[in-house]
């Protein structure tokens, strides 16, 4: 077995962080040099034989195969997300901020005062977490998606309602407290 | 990122037919082949500059020649070609460009003027100031071209990720408390603010603005001192833009310089014939 | 060595989404089994060995130790995404890197060298992406904010340090006279 087709293999299951058939494994490679399906099943047998003494597993499940951490370290890899949650970026804090102060806003407006786009990812996230939700399209070019915060939002920030939040004159004054770790 | 314009094979001779063939208003008719773009393209090769620096270290690195070596009056004709070209080409031109050009032309003016012979005059060869900026900018782009050839992640490089356990706790949230939010709020505005400062911009006198401007304050057949052609109002940039038309002006022979004695005052006259006129004889 | 203790860790690299410090994965064990730094940093060594002839490397960071896919292998691996990787503009990289080599830098300091303003939108990236942060302001007029490198743009870079930088040209000693003009 060629052995740099197991490291090609390996680096592919550990980059996609999801499950990999054996056809979309062999698609990566040029037509020249595509490896067998037999040979494929080979390389990965090879990986899950290495992995035996190390802290992952390879698992066949529906959808292809996946290296997987072992079940038996499950108690210490859940203590790391116990020590760190993780963070929100400073665009996802601004957009934030500024759907509050300027609602209802698209994307645009953000936009416009940040002077940087904003990535679906944000608004993405922000949706997902009930923070803000879209109350409806602007009647320009486009329909834009109008954002607005929810209930969720202010119970999240212990606000009564949106009255509650500071005035932005008083904003204005306030040191740019930077999120950066120690 | 738009690829550095082609290099033509040119030899180095032809470049001193850059004195300029055109003359203020009218259309940039004489250019020397390597400079000749088509209008289209001329947004994205102008593009391809990060500014007056940049512009200036092709120039010099299209002639091979050391940044220490650049012979400035030269570069400078070669700069405004560039300069004229783009006005010519209706392109709007960044406030930085014609404060380069100001500058090139002050220091070319102060090469071809006869230099006081005092000491602490000679110390300051105006070229030298030019050259350090010239050396540092290019350290720096350097400096930018290594760090993008690093390995990256997300681009040669990938974080190694392994499915997590099955029995899995959910991962909190993301805490944020309002202060996070405010402060948020805080840097977005100040960030705005900065943003709306930076649309003031330099309002650049243009050369030949600058020379229609002259031609209507001299009369034929009288001497104007040239102290009084300088507007203080449009500061040190509008000074070096007047000194650098009367040069342009000079080489168009529009118009007549005397100056009766050594460090006397200098006056001016419009020259016998109107611009873009055919001499009578 | 506890072979056991090199599962761990490398479970650990191999579940979070960034590098991870030596007290960060010390932290998740119980205080009565908490391996020493020494044992840890052999632990780490191990990993790296074992690593010769697969696809990841081991790799130390700014914020600590990752495991990454090797380099020779992008060709294969990036054909997993659609998406290709963000290039950025001259003006962002030299934006970055009078930062990254003068830092603390101000705008104005960049401008300087540049020649050229710098837009907001640089600036916002630059801040989005984690790659610089505001460290505070210098005492001159205006007071103008002062920027730094932060450890995510080393990591990012692959960099343990600032001084892993690519070494800045140096600037060739001035002659006193520059040559008369023809």
């Amino acid at each position: 077995m060629n052995p740099e087709l197991k490291s090609i293999v390996e680096a592919l299951l550990l980059a996609a962080d999801r499950a990999l058939s054996v056809d979309e494994i062999r698609s990566v490679f040029d037509e020249a040099d595509r490896p067998e399906r037999d040979e494929l099943k080979q390389a990965l047998a090879g990986i899950a034989a290495d992995c035996e003494h190390r802290g992952v597993e390879l698992r066949e499940v529906a959808s292809g195969y996946r290296l997987q951490i072992r079940q038996e370290l499950a108690g210490w890899v859940n203590r790391l997300w116990e020590e760190k949650p993780p963070r929100y970026t400073r665009a996802l804090l601004e957009t934030l901020a500024l759907i509050a102060y300027r609602q209802p806003a698209t994307r645009g407006d953000i936009e416009e005062v940040r002077g940087v786009s904003v990535s679906t990812g944000i608004i993405r996230t922000l949706l997902d977490r009930d923070w803000i939700r879209i109350s409806g399209h602007r009647e320009t070019p486009g329909r834009p998606e109008l954002f607005v915060t929810t209930r969720q939002f202010l119970d999240h920030f212990n606000l009564k309602s949106l009255s509650d939040l500071p005035p932005l004159s008083e904003i204005n004054e306030l040191p740019e407290a930077l999120p950066e770790e120690a | 990122m738009v690829a550095p314009p082609p290099k033509t094979p040119q030899a180095p001779e032809s470049q001193q037919q850059l004195a300029i063939a055109y003359v203020a208003g009218a259309a940039v008719e004489e250019l020397p082949g390597d400079l000749y773009i088509p209008p289209n393209a001329l947004e994205v090769y102008l593009e391809a500059f990060e500014g007056p620096l940049d512009l200036l270290l092709y120039l010099i690195k299209r002639q091979n020649i050391d940044i220490l070596e650049v012979d400035v009056a030269e570069i400078t004709d070669q700069y405004m070609a560039y300069i004229e070209l783009m006005q010519a080409g209706q392109f709007e031109l960044a406030a930085e460009y014609m404060v380069m050009a100001a500058m090139l032309a002050e220091i070319k003016s102060r090469i071809l003027l006869p230099r006081p012979e005092t000491a602490e005059e000679e110390e300051a060869d105006p070229r030298m100031q030019l050259i350090r900026r010239l050396l540092e900018y290019e350290r720096y782009k350097l400096a930018a071209e290594n760090l993008d050839d690093l390995p990256r992640l997300n681009r040669e490089l990938r974080q190694a990720r392994a499915g997590l356990p099955e029995i899995q706790r959910t991962i909190p949230e993301p805490v944020v408390e309002l202060s996070d939010l405010l402060a948020a709020m805080a840097g977005a505005l100040r960030q705005a603010e900065l943003f709306e400062h930076h649309h003031v911009s330099l309002e650049s006198i243009s050369t030949e603005e600058k020379i229609g401007h002259l031609l209507r304050s001299l009369e034929k057949n009288r001497f104007v001192p040239l102290v009084s052609l300088l507007d203080p109002r449009e500061g040190r940039l509008g000074v070096v833009v007047t000194f650098l038309a009367i040069m342009e002006m000079m080489r168009g022979a529009m118009v007549e310089i005397v100056q009766s004695d050594v460090f006397g005052p200098i006056h001016l006259r419009l020259a016998g014939k109107e611009p873009g006129k055919e001499e009578s004889a």
